[in-house]
């Protein structure tokens, strides 16, 4: 029986009470983990990483573009927090909107990338990546940027208050996945991936969605960064744009699943429990046993975990 | 996973209260937390570091513990360390681990400034003391944090002015007039090139000619040489990592260029090192730093260097994979401190092991010279003579203190 | 003749490096019309209807649709203003189920409100799939499919693109019948088919091309007669 | 205009009159025309360096992001024959081609075939190769810890070589023989023997080839061993060219790999040496005159080039319709 009108309506309703349930049962968990753990920082990095594995699944989950670059918004974050509070001596919280502004403006200057496909546009955007950090990084902007001579920002640190900005980003993020995940939009974004001819003969402006995932996508990465330059308050331009946070998220998103909201919570839960957990034990074997995980998943699992499921025809949220 | 941290968690704080409460009564171990990188480009700094660490922690245990005068007894030195793997992201989760889960007693930080980088506000946020091995980055050191040390490394600002001094005081009497700059864009060596072009101008003696930064990841100077060479300069001071300086030094010799002075950090401080991948006749000649690892203070604690150079290729055979070096030099000097703060503090207290370490300040003699602190915590003690490799015996290089004289045992030759 | 026709096409031109794939053709169609385009492969057919419907940028010549020139604007604004088009190898969306991918396009394509997703559901005979992701589809109902797709948005002229290859008979009658009730609700369609027996049964008059340029229009029984039509479909294979 | 920028950085001391003209402009030359030409020398190793990328992703449409990392293990057997058996590395390099070849069959049969079979092979290539990148990483650093290592330097010849008035490393015109031949080997092979025939056919379509019943398997196996033995090759010379060799330089490797093939053209392999020259001069250049901002100069190139002329010089559309 198809469902119409009414029905389906009610069965939407049901779905996004649902996913918006998975989305606070895991921002309250974190809230109330840092009330019983200590290790704050390890939370602190979970939180972050939750938040950029489904910034980076609003991109590719929804229109398929991976970029390998992803770290560039997060350091255009750091970088645009820190210089407001260094330069300006502003608040944390205008830090945090600079933070908005500088990924932004950096997705603004990069959306010509997005004319390239597939392997061209996550090796271009890897390519943006380096060469902002180059510019930041470069001692000819030490007056500016600090160089490579790393950043302090002694003035504003607050570890807790931080903690529940990153918290608040991580809600935002997750609303905006069950957004997109219930909504005719992201539904018209899977279209474009799915087939972009195709979706433009549906009526949907193709460069205006892939445009609005794009931005949606660094702003997140560009929050986290901001809220991590905010947290750690002191570091160098290797650590903001290191390229290991684009490739981790990358990998807690494809060993969860991608489009999912499930899929990349798990996958963060999952691989960067086992690192914070084994990683921590055995460290020399670690770098080799995540190789071949990811081999493996490639291979054999090449739609994640969740897709463990979805192949028998159960919906994940 | 969660819940599997948790017990983790619940474990340790179990432990910790037990150890709160047996204090009074002198703790079964004093515990010891650092992080080292097995992996990664700071790999190579770090493990000299770590190993020589450990060598003293065994030492230390196999001769029934650590003094600690707050209980009047030795008691055995328990280490927990963990692998950063190069990153920082990863090195500020364990900096946290090992002050909240482990609560170590002493917290000692990684090799260099980048991974020490995120420690600091850590450390001074959980109020722990953070044994600086050789992170000399000049943000961690203001008066507002009482909870860091610099242990070896001298602040990257003060270390090379015996060569500025050097220059415009031998180096003019032989027509040394003007100096080329080359140096890699990161934190240590940049603070360093610009510590010396402000000497340069300060004394006015030496004109720079060339003062070029080039990213860390150089690995190719043959153009930069020649470049250098078209200004015909009559020093060239190349400041880089390890890799920079054997790329610089291989570079150098296949041009066939030569300069009446050269100088590389790593030709002296890790110079096994660099001697396995150019060679002895590409070094012949250069000045350096003169490491603690060639140059033998009297030392009032521990082993001297020749001791400890011994006990280093007992226990790290050569060929092991890392060499001995200043780091190595580093890593050791470090536990020495531990060992005479935990002789003299009070209690096992964070403030109390911040007086103590500050009180060694100035009278701490090891192999590594003077251990003498500024008083936000910045290193200036360590004094690091100008030297020169030169020739001794047939296919031996020798690193020859050359300046300044009170601390000399050779004599500078300049190039023609 | 109708004095405004819905759909004109003047000297259409569209060069890819040096090859002119469409070498100045023209035609006209009006509403409730079915005009076929026929002729030999890479004669240019499906690139007309590519360029019509804003995929490509036209070269040359121009294209007017309901009064106004289209030449250069977007495909999605073509939707909205009533252009849609099927394609040769269907595209649906794969990941999406068959509800989402029809829900899609009547949700952008601008139809008229209270647009009865699943009444066309069900006179495609696509309702039983409703909830079953695209993929699952074989080829036939992945046709009607985007069959379904582009009707979702209403359009008033269709560019149907080799619909029928594939189907068996019972299938092929049944596309027939559906493409002529379109006509017959008002809608113009230029279809471009190899079938004759199906451009027979559906269309009102054809338009034949080779080598980029219509050369024959009329009706097909006329077209089957001419000797020009004859040579070129014998001996311009050729071309393709 | 160069001139000028060149001396921004001690513009201070020009002013001072340290330089007078005469002597600069005659300097500034010589800077010139020695860049360029060690930018061609050393262009011709990054041709090198970048052909058996090329080649594997112009045959199988996938990127072998662990390109680096083999490179990195070529370098660690010549370091390792010549310690222990006192092997010369141009011996060595030999010994890597073969030994290359044969490990390059099996590592394509057991991941290749079945990553091509997915959805979309191109993107998840990145991923995969990353994976084992990191297990070849992960190995090379278990079994010989993470210090730089290197040959010396009079394996190759000491003292420089005078090309057209510039000092260049014997080594360097070594390793741009090799590079030299190794282009000509690879020209020979894919247009002078069936199987580079055979090569090329799937190299324009690979749907076509299978179609027509070419073991396209076999086909792409051998280009992945000779691709992985161009790699080997090259990381023979690399402590020569870079100094020293350390199990992470795999991923700077790929970047800069990556730049030249882009530039050069790919899916062409021949195209690499245009992409190796243009970057070894423009890297040359930039030492010379911007030298902090040289690393820029690979990524720029690739984006600018993915974006102005995405085909590369003899065309491949890379663009979504």
């Amino acid at each position: 029986m198809p469902d119409t009108g009414a029905e389906a309506r009610a069965k939407l309703v049901r779905r996004v009470i649902l996913d918006t349930s998975i989305a606070a049962v895991v921002v309250i968990g974190m809230g109330v983990a840092r009330g019983v753990y200590s290790n704050e920082l390890m939370l602190f990095n979970f939180v972050m990483f939750l938040a950029l594995a489904q910034g980076l699944n609003i991109i590719y989950g929804f229109t398929g573009y991976l970029p390998f670059g992803y770290v560039g918004f997060y350091g255009a974050g750091a970088y645009g927090f820190s210089l407001v509070v260094m330069h300006l001596h502003a608040s944390a919280l205008v830090g945090m909107a600079a933070a908005a502004v500088a990924a932004l403006v950096l997705a603004v200057i990069l959306l010509p990338l997005l004319r390239l496909s597939g392997a061209y546009f996550a090796i271009a955007s890897m390519a943006a990546a380096q060469a902002v950090y180059e510019v930041v990084a470069n001692p000819d902007l030490e007056n500016i940027t600090k160089g490579p001579y790393g950043v302090s920002l002694s003035d504003v640190f607050a570890p807790a208050f931080s903690y529940y900005i990153a918290l608040a980003i991580l809600a935002f993020t997750l609303l905006l996945v069950v957004w997109l995940r219930n909504s005719r939009f992201g539904m018209s974004l899977q279209a474009i991936r799915d087939d972009s001819v195709s979706a433009a003969m549906a009526g949907v402006s193709v460069v205006r969605g892939r445009t609005i995932a794009w931005l949606l996508s660094a702003l997140v990465a560009g929050l986290v960064g901001g809220v991590f330059a905010w947290h750690i308050s002191v570091f160098y331009p290797d650590t903001a744009f290191d390229l290991n946070i684009s490739i981790f998220a990358t990998v807690f998103l494809l060993f969860g699943g991608a489009t999912t909201l499930c899929g990349p919570l798990l996958g963060v839960f999952i691989l960067y429990g086992i690192y914070n957990v084994i990683g921590i034990a055995v460290p020399q074997y670690f770098e080799f046993t995540y190789g071949a995980l990811i081999v493996l998943l490639v291979l054999f699992l090449p739609n994640g975990l969740v897709s463990l499921l979805t192949n028998r025809g159960i919906r994940v949220p | 996973m969660k819940s599997k941290a948790l017990a983790l968690g619940l474990l340790c704080a179990v432990a910790a209260a037990g150890s709160a409460n047996a204090q009074p009564a002198a703790p079964a171990a004093i515990t010891i937390g650092t992080l080292y990188a097995s992996s990664g480009p700071y790999a190579s700094i770090s493990m000299p570091v770590f190993d020589a660490f450990k060598l003293w922690v065994d030492q230390t245990n196999a001769a029934g513990g650590v003094e600690v005068k707050a209980f009047g007894k030795k008691i055995p030195i328990k280490l927990v360390a963990y692998d950063d793997q190069s990153s920082t992201a990863t090195a500020a989760t364990l900096y946290n681990q090992l002050i909240t889960q482990d609560h170590v007693d002493l917290l000692v930080a990684d090799s260099g400034s980048v991974l020490t980088s995120v420690g600091v506000p850590i450390a001074k946020e959980h109020k722990q003391f953070l044994f600086d091995v050789s992170g000399t980055g000049a943000a961690f050191f203001t008066k507002d944090n009482p909870y860091i040390a610099l242990m070896s490394d001298p602040v990257s600002t003060i270390w090379p002015h015996y060569i500025s001094d050097f220059l415009a005081d031998q180096g003019v009497k032989e027509g040394v007039k003007t100096v080329a700059i080359l140096y890699s864009t990161n934190d240590f060596t940049g603070t360093q090139a610009a510590a010396l072009k402000g000497f340069f101008e300060r004394d006015g003696k030496v004109k720079i000619v060339y003062y070029q930064g080039v990213p860390t990841t150089t690995s190719n100077y043959t153009v930069l040489i020649n470049n250098i060479a078209a200004l015909n300069p009559d020093a060239v001071l190349e400041l880089g990592y390890v890799g920079n300086d054997i790329a610089f030094l291989r570079n150098l010799q296949d041009s066939g260029e030569k300069f009446r002075f050269v100088f590389s950090i790593y030709a002296g401080t890790e110079k096994e090192e660099i001697e396995k991948n150019v060679g002895i006749s590409a070094m012949n000649g250069i000045y350096s730093y003169v490491p603690a690892s060639d140059y033998e203070y009297k030392p009032d604690v521990g082993m001297d260097q020749k001791a400890f150079h011994a006990a280093w290729d007992k226990k790290y055979p050569p060929g092991s994979g890392v060499a001995f070096g200043a780091n190595a030099i580093y890593g050791y000097m470090t536990g020495l401190v531990v060992q005479q703060t935990l002789a003299t503090t009070k209690s096992l207290d964070q403030m109390a092991i911040h007086d103590a370490v500050f009180g060694l300040s100035g009278k701490l003699k090891t192999l590594d010279g003077t251990f003498e602190l500024r008083d936000d915590g910045a290193q200036i003690g360590e004094v690091t003579p100008l030297g020169q490799l030169q020739p001794e015996g047939k296919d031996k290089l020798k690193l020859v203190a050359v300046y300044p004289p009170d601390l000399a045992n050779g004599k500078a030759i300049i190039g023609k | 003749m109708s004095p405004e026709p819905l759909l004109n096409v003047e000297g259409l031109v569209k060069r890819f490096g040096g090859f002119r794939a469409l070498d100045g053709v023209s035609f006209h169609l009006n509403p409730g019309e079915v005009l076929g385009l026929v002729g030999p492969n890479g004669s240019g057919k499906t690139t007309c209807i590519n360029v019509i419907c804003g995929l490509y940028a036209a070269d040359g010549g121009s294209v007017t649709y309901n009064g106004r020139s289209i030449v250069g604007e977007k495909s999605h604004r073509l939707v909205k203003s009533g252009i849609n088009r099927t394609f040769q190898s269907p595209r649906p969306f794969l990941s999406l189920t068959v509800r989402e991918n029809v829900e899609v396009a009547a949700h952008y394509g601008d139809p008229k409100p209270g647009f009865d997703i699943d009444a066309l559901l069900a006179l495609l005979e696509l309702d039983s799939y409703a909830q079953r992701p695209a993929a699952e589809l074989n080829s036939a109902q992945q046709k009607t499919l985007d069959l379904a797709r582009a009707m979702a948005t209403e359009p008033r002229l269709l560019l149907v693109d080799e619909l029928a290859a594939g189907l068996n008979p019972a299938e092929l009658s049944r596309m027939a019948d559906r493409l002529r009730a379109l006509a017959d609700g008002g809608m113009a369609l230029l279809v471009v088919e190899h079938l004759m027996g199906f451009i027979d049964k559906v269309t009102d008059r054809v338009v034949v091309m080779a080598a980029g340029k219509e050369f024959f229009g009329g009706t097909l029984a006329d077209a089957t007669r001419d000797p020009e039509v004859i040579r070129v479909f014998l001996g311009g294979g050729h071309h393709g | 205009m160069w001139r000028r920028r060149g001396w921004r950085a001690f513009a201070r001391h020009d002013d001072e009159g340290i330089l007078d003209d005469q002597g600069t402009l005659h300097d500034d030359t010589n800077m010139l025309t020695g860049a360029i030409i060690a930018g061609v020398v050393f262009g011709l190793y990054y041709t090198l360096v970048g052909l058996g990328l090329n080649l594997v992703f112009g045959v199988m449409r996938i990127v072998n992001l662990a390109h680096g990392d083999f490179l990195m293990l070529g370098g660690i057997a010549a370091w390792f024959l010549f310690t222990s058996l006192g092997l010369h590395p141009l011996v060595s390099a030999g010994l890597v081609v073969v030994v290359f070849v044969l490990i390059g069959l099996p590592i394509y049969y057991l991941v290749v075939p079945r990553l091509l079979r997915s959805r979309d092979s191109e993107m998840l290539s990145l991923i995969l190769f990353f994976g084992v990148s990191q297990m070849i990483e992960a190995v090379t650093t278990i079994g010989l810890g993470s210090t730089e290592r290197s040959l010396p330097p009079r394996l190759l010849g000491v003292g420089p070589v005078i090309l057209f008035g510039t000092r260049l490393p014997k080594a360097w015109i070594f390793s741009a023989i090799a590079s030299a031949v190794a282009v000509l080997l690879v020209y020979l092979y894919l247009y002078r023997t069936r199987l580079g025939t055979l090569t090329r056919a799937v190299m324009v379509s690979r749907d076509e080839a299978l179609a027509t019943g070419i073991d396209v398997n076999f086909v792409s196996a051998v280009a992945f061993g000779i691709s992985l033995a161009l790699a080997g090759v090259a990381g023979v010379f690399a402590p020569f060219i870079l100094g020293s060799i350390t199990p992470n330089m795999g991923v700077a490797i790929n970047i800069t790999a990556f730049a030249v093939i882009v530039v050069g053209t790919l899916g062409n392999p021949l195209g690499t040496l245009l992409g190796g020259i243009i970057y070894g001069v423009s890297l040359m250049l930039m030492q010379t005159y911007l030298s902090s901002w040289a690393n820029l100069l690979p990524n720029l190139l690739l984006i600018a080039v993915l974006l102005v002329r995405p085909e590369g010089i003899f065309g491949r559309k890379v663009r979504r319709a």
